[in-house]
């Protein structure tokens, strides 16, 4: 049915039997390994320029303003200029901080966005490792940035930083509660957590539609859990700007401290990115049932686009949340999850549970 | 059950606030016609300030290079800063009587803080309130002007 | 609310050593520093004055002594009175806190006491406010300080 | 182990945390420092430290002239710099014994009431973002730019405008003054509401507010907590109402009171005194009288020997001028009871026990401007 998409297995199936005609299987694989490596890393590096870039223009046109126009047209390559000016400046040393891992914690954070990258699939085909159980991995994977932040947060030698720290150490172990019971619904309706397979199983429609309404409410959670699991508004405790000024990275600075801001916009996307694949059909275009024509249109737009327009989609809702709420405040914080999300969740696993015995989605 | 209601009536009340936030900031999302930004330099042909705008003090001068200040001193009394200092000097006039006249009025604009009452009491009207606002200078001492144009003279009243 | 002369007549029968100073635009009560405390406490606590918000505290230095003005109002009647003291020996000048009845008015003596050096006895906190690291009183009228202060 | 040192040591039951917020802090709006004792996330105490921006206005006034001195009354203040202006002018006043001109006092009042306005958007900007909501800023700065313009257009400046003067005004109003105010009230009257619905009514915002940082009446009256804080405890102390100066006995205005004592009443109080101000200026925006702008005044303001007091309403709460004259051009002793004074003591008195961000909720619901404070 889904024939006339293109399949980007092809491609990287000839980029393999081209390499393996130059040289021996290891040196094949060790080349693929940094090919991979390096596309990933451009594509992290230009992701999270943009990003930033979006973010800045998404709350000025919230907030009636224009938004940074000055470097390039409409201020595009203004993130660059920012990177630039935040590489050339000073690595601050703080004193009586803990010298290794105040250096190592930005790498922590990072490396834990870079890795959950690796099984987001982003069009048909274009995955770096399809695990059986992709949707576990990156949940392990994402929630690991969490010793990252801690480690910033203690070794910084500053109360605000501690205190940021202790605050978001609190709110990620709870939310991730949330984001696991939320993406264990679709688990139930798809039947596997292989994320090309929960692709392929919204082929005849996405789970948002399919799973009817309990498949929306943990939509909602995922949203919700997710945004607080990343640290950004209204769930910005541990950064806080104006209780901890800039909480857990408020010793950190120049490049150290675009680590930070580059990973929590990278989480962003993947947070997002999970988020479409899984309840919004991933690279999977708009199919309606049997409607064979109305899909067959559908299919001409590339799968990739299909990705990055949903993943953009739920980031620009994501920024919306955060240009609109006021903060909460962390007993609110932990009161939401224990008190709303935890039962509303758990409550809606046994929902689709019986959905699925009785075979009632689609 | 009436907890259990209760605990639903909350949520969604609370839910349909948030929307209520939400409604407005998407709605300014996408009405770009609402954007209020001037953008400042490129607008500079266009942007006019309004005549009573304190810029800075000036000392109007008419096309015959003639000014009215006396060179009383009222204003140096009057300003709370002293950001104004009169320089008279005594030249004599047609009919050889020595009469006072001004030498130079110094104005630091790093100083003032326009709060008009030199301009309020000069007596022959001889302080105005310039629309000029870009004052952004280098050097401190250019903050430092003589308002009073060389080689101008007082303002003879016709009699 | 009360009238001037029945307020008079009400402060001169709670403090007799009260003298009252004439033609003035609020009535203006003058008590000796030590009897201060006393007459506040029954200004507060009697029924028919209630001067329960203090507005304002302050010092004037009049070279020969310094003079303590309170500003006392009362938040049901509507009426105020200013109390006066006067402290005639300045290098030693002391008065009681009135803190006790007054909350706000802890801060207000604090800054007093910062920028007139008048003591103020049972004070809960009695340090520099303004000037953390202490410069003087430049309230007084004898202060002086070549720097930054420009003689007209 | 005694049971004293498993509580101090292991468990940590004693343990003091302290914390300087400030004097760069982006929540105190100002230069002040509060040294804030902490135990896990819950304030014990705070000491308040001030006198970063301390210049000795007081000093000041005791060698200029009146008219000099309204200018210095700007930078107490700044954000309702005309009411200052104008208690400074109604003691003079008051001491020489000036009847001003009818327009005057209509002139004084409406722009009294815009500059409260301006100043509680402000508020409301600062306040929403204190919590978190950063889009209010510029929703509210959108609608303070409106005032401001008008304030340009009349006075030629913005924020500072020394625009009374003892008698009357420096010069007439523009004549654009009257249309643009009203066109400035059609639209503010619209965006009033986008505000509710963006703050007022969200359940996080009523979270954050409701009961935090209770201040009783008895509280506020001690510690001379007046303005919006105070009437939010329900303590009347609108010197409008008592005390009418301008042309404020001849509108019909409430004084809003709230009985509640916590951050949400302070919060209502300011937004309904935001269409309060509407209404007092709806009322005299038509009906200023033709006039001049000035009494006669001598050019040398000398006030007679004696003590004067004046109390005016700011937007933030009452502002006292006590001047004690010896006669001379100049005053022997100006003194100005500010009302952020107070307002920032009472904050050790009621955000003991709350959490961090409750303590920039109220201090944000205080409304504090530090230079006023200062002095």
């Amino acid at each position: 049915m889904t024939s006339n998409i293109y399949d980007f297995s092809t491609l990287t199936g000839q980029i393999h039997t081209w390499l393996s005609g130059l040289m021996s299987p290891g040196w094949v694989t060790f080349t693929e390994f940094v090919l991979v490596g390096l596309v990933f890393l451009l594509a992290y590096a230009l992701l999270g320029l943009f990003l930033v870039y979006a973010e800045r223009k998404v709350c000025a046109f919230m907030q009636n303003r224009v938004g940074p126009n000055r470097v390039g047209k409409w201020g595009i390559i203004q993130t660059i200029a920012d990177l630039i000016k935040l590489l050339l400046k000073e690595l601050i040393p703080i004193r009586k901080s803990d010298p290794f891992l105040f250096n190592l914690a930005p790498f922590i954070v990072i490396i834990c966005s870079f890795l959950a990258m690796a099984a987001i699939p982003y069009a048909k085909g274009l995955q770096a490792i399809d695990f059986n159980i992709g949707v576990f991995y990156v949940m392990a994977v994402s929630s690991l940035s969490v010793v990252g932040i801690l480690l910033a947060g203690w070794s910084s030698n500053s109360k605000y930083s501690l205190i940021g720290a202790m605050r978001s150490g609190a709110q990620i172990v709870s939310y991730e509660l949330s984001v696991g019971l939320s993406l264990l619904s679709i688990i139930v309706f798809a039947g596997t957590m292989q994320l090309s397979g929960i692709v392929e199983s919204q082929a005849n429609g996405w789970w948002i539609f399919k799973g009817h309404i309990p498949a929306v409410i943990s939509f909602i959670i995922f949203l919700i859990a997710s945004t607080a699991e990343i640290n950004r508004g209204p769930f910005d405790l541990a950064e806080a700007e104006s209780e901890l000024t800039a909480g857990f990275h408020t010793e950190y600075s120049g490049i150290k401290f675009a680590f930070f801001f580059l990973a929590e916009y990278m989480n962003m996307f993947i947070v997002s990115a999970i988020a479409a694949t899984v309840f919004l059909g991933g690279w999977m275009p708009l199919h309606i049932g049997n409607w064979e024509g109305f899909n067959q249109i559908m299919d001409y737009i590339p799968s990739i686009i299909w990705f990055i327009g949903k993943t953009f989609f739920v980031i620009w809702v994501i920024m919306w949340f955060k240009w609109t709420f006021p903060r909460l405040r962390i007993d609110q914080l932990l009161t939401l999850e224990w008190k709303y999300l935890l039962p509303i969740s758990l409550f809606n696993i046994i929902l689709i549970a019986f959905i699925v015995l009785m075979g009632w989605h689609f | 059950m009436n907890s259990i209601a209760k605990y639903l009536s909350e949520l969604f009340k609370g839910v349909s606030t948030l929307w209520a936030g939400m409604r407005i900031t998407g709605k300014y999302f996408f009405s770009p016609g609402a954007i209020v930004t001037q953008q400042y330099p490129e607008n500079r042909k266009t942007l006019k300030m309004t005549d009573r705008f304190k810029g800075e003090v000036i000392m109007p001068h008419d096309e015959n290079n003639q000014h009215a200040c006396t060179g009383c001193g009222i204003c140096e009394m009057n300003c709370p800063n002293g950001s104004i200092e009169i320089i008279t000097d005594r030249v004599p006039n047609a009919e050889g009587k020595m009469e006072r006249v001004i030498d130079k009025h110094i104005y630091h604009l790093s100083m003032c803080t326009f709060c008009g009452l030199c301009v309020k009491t000069c007596p022959s009207d001889a302080l105005a309130f310039g629309q000029k606002f870009e004052h952004a200078v280098f050097d401190r001492n250019k903050l430092t002007k003589v308002l009073n144009q060389p080689g101008s003279k007082l303002r003879k009243e016709a009699k | 609310m009360l009238n001037r002369e029945e307020l008079k007549k009400i402060i001169g029968s709670l403090e007799p050593d009260a003298t009252f100073s004439e033609g003035t635009q609020l009535l203006e009560v003058t008590v000796p520093a030590e009897k201060l405390y006393a007459l506040a406490e029954k200004l507060k606590s009697d029924s028919r004055t209630t001067f329960d918000y203090m507005i304002n505290h302050t010092a004037i230095d009049f070279v020969k002594n310094f003079t303590v003005v309170y500003h006392l109002e009362s938040t049901e009647m509507r009426h105020l009175v200013v109390l006066k003291s006067i402290l005639e020996d300045k290098d030693n000048a002391k008065v009681d806190s009135l803190s006790a009845l007054y909350p706000a008015v802890e801060y207000f003596e604090r800054e007093v006491f910062d920028l007139f050096g008048i003591q103020y006895n049972n004070h809960p906190y009695l340090k520099r406010f303004f000037m953390e690291d202490g410069a003087g009183f430049p309230l007084r009228k004898d202060y002086r300080d070549e720097v930054n202060i420009i003689e007209r | 182990m005694s049971e004293e040192i498993i509580k101090d040591v292991i468990i940590g039951e004693n343990e003091e945390y302290i914390v300087n917020m400030g004097p760069q802090h982006p929540s105190t709006h100002g230069v002040l420092r509060l040294e804030v004792c902490l135990k896990g996330e819950t304030v014990k105490y705070l000491i308040p430290h001030i006198g970063y921006i301390h210049r000795g206005i007081e000093k000041m006034t005791e060698a200029l002239t009146y008219p000099q001195i309204i200018h210095l009354t700007d930078r107490m203040d700044y954000l309702s710099a005309h009411i200052n202006n104008e208690a400074v002018c109604l003691v003079v006043e008051d001491a020489m014994q000036i009847e001003v001109p009818e327009r005057v006092k209509y002139i004084r009042t409406i722009l009294d009431e815009l500059n409260r306005l301006a100043s509680h958007q402000l508020w409301w900007s600062a306040f929403g973002m204190d919590l978190g909501a950063l889009t209010t800023f510029f929703y509210g700065l959108r609608d303070r730019e409106y005032i401001l313009d008008i304030f340009e257009e009349s006075f030629g400046s913005r924020l500072l405008h020394s625009f009374v003067m003892p008698g009357g005004l420096m010069h007439d109003i523009h004549p654009n003054f009257q249309k643009r105010t009203k066109e400035f009230i059609t639209y503010f009257r619209k965006k009033l509401p986008e505000y509710d619905q963006l703050l007022t009514g969200n359940v996080i915002f009523h979270n954050r507010s409701k009961g935090i940082g209770y201040m009783s009446k008895e509280t506020a009256i001690g510690y001379g907590v007046t303005g919006p804080s105070g009437r939010g405890s329900g303590f009347s102390c609108d010197i409008r109402k008592i005390a009418p100066y301008g042309a404020y006995d001849k509108v019909q205005f409430n004084e809003i009171l709230e009985t509640e004592g916590d951050t949400f009443a302070r919060y209502q109080v300011r937004m309904r005194e935001m269409w309060e101000s509407l209404n007092i200026i709806e009322q005299l925006i038509d009906n200023i009288p033709e006039g001049d702008y000035t009494a006669k005044m001598k050019p040398i303001i000398k006030l007679p020997a004696g003590e004067y007091f004046r109390r005016v309403e700011t937007a933030r709460g009452e502002l006292a001028v006590y001047v004690v004259s010896d006669g001379n051009k100049s005053p022997y002793r100006m003194r100005f009871r500010t009302p952020n004074f107070s307002n920032l003591f009472v904050m050790n008195e009621i955000a003991k026990g709350c959490k961090i961000a409750d303590l920039i909720a109220i201090s944000g619901s205080l409304d504090l401007v530090i230079p006023d404070i200062d002095r």
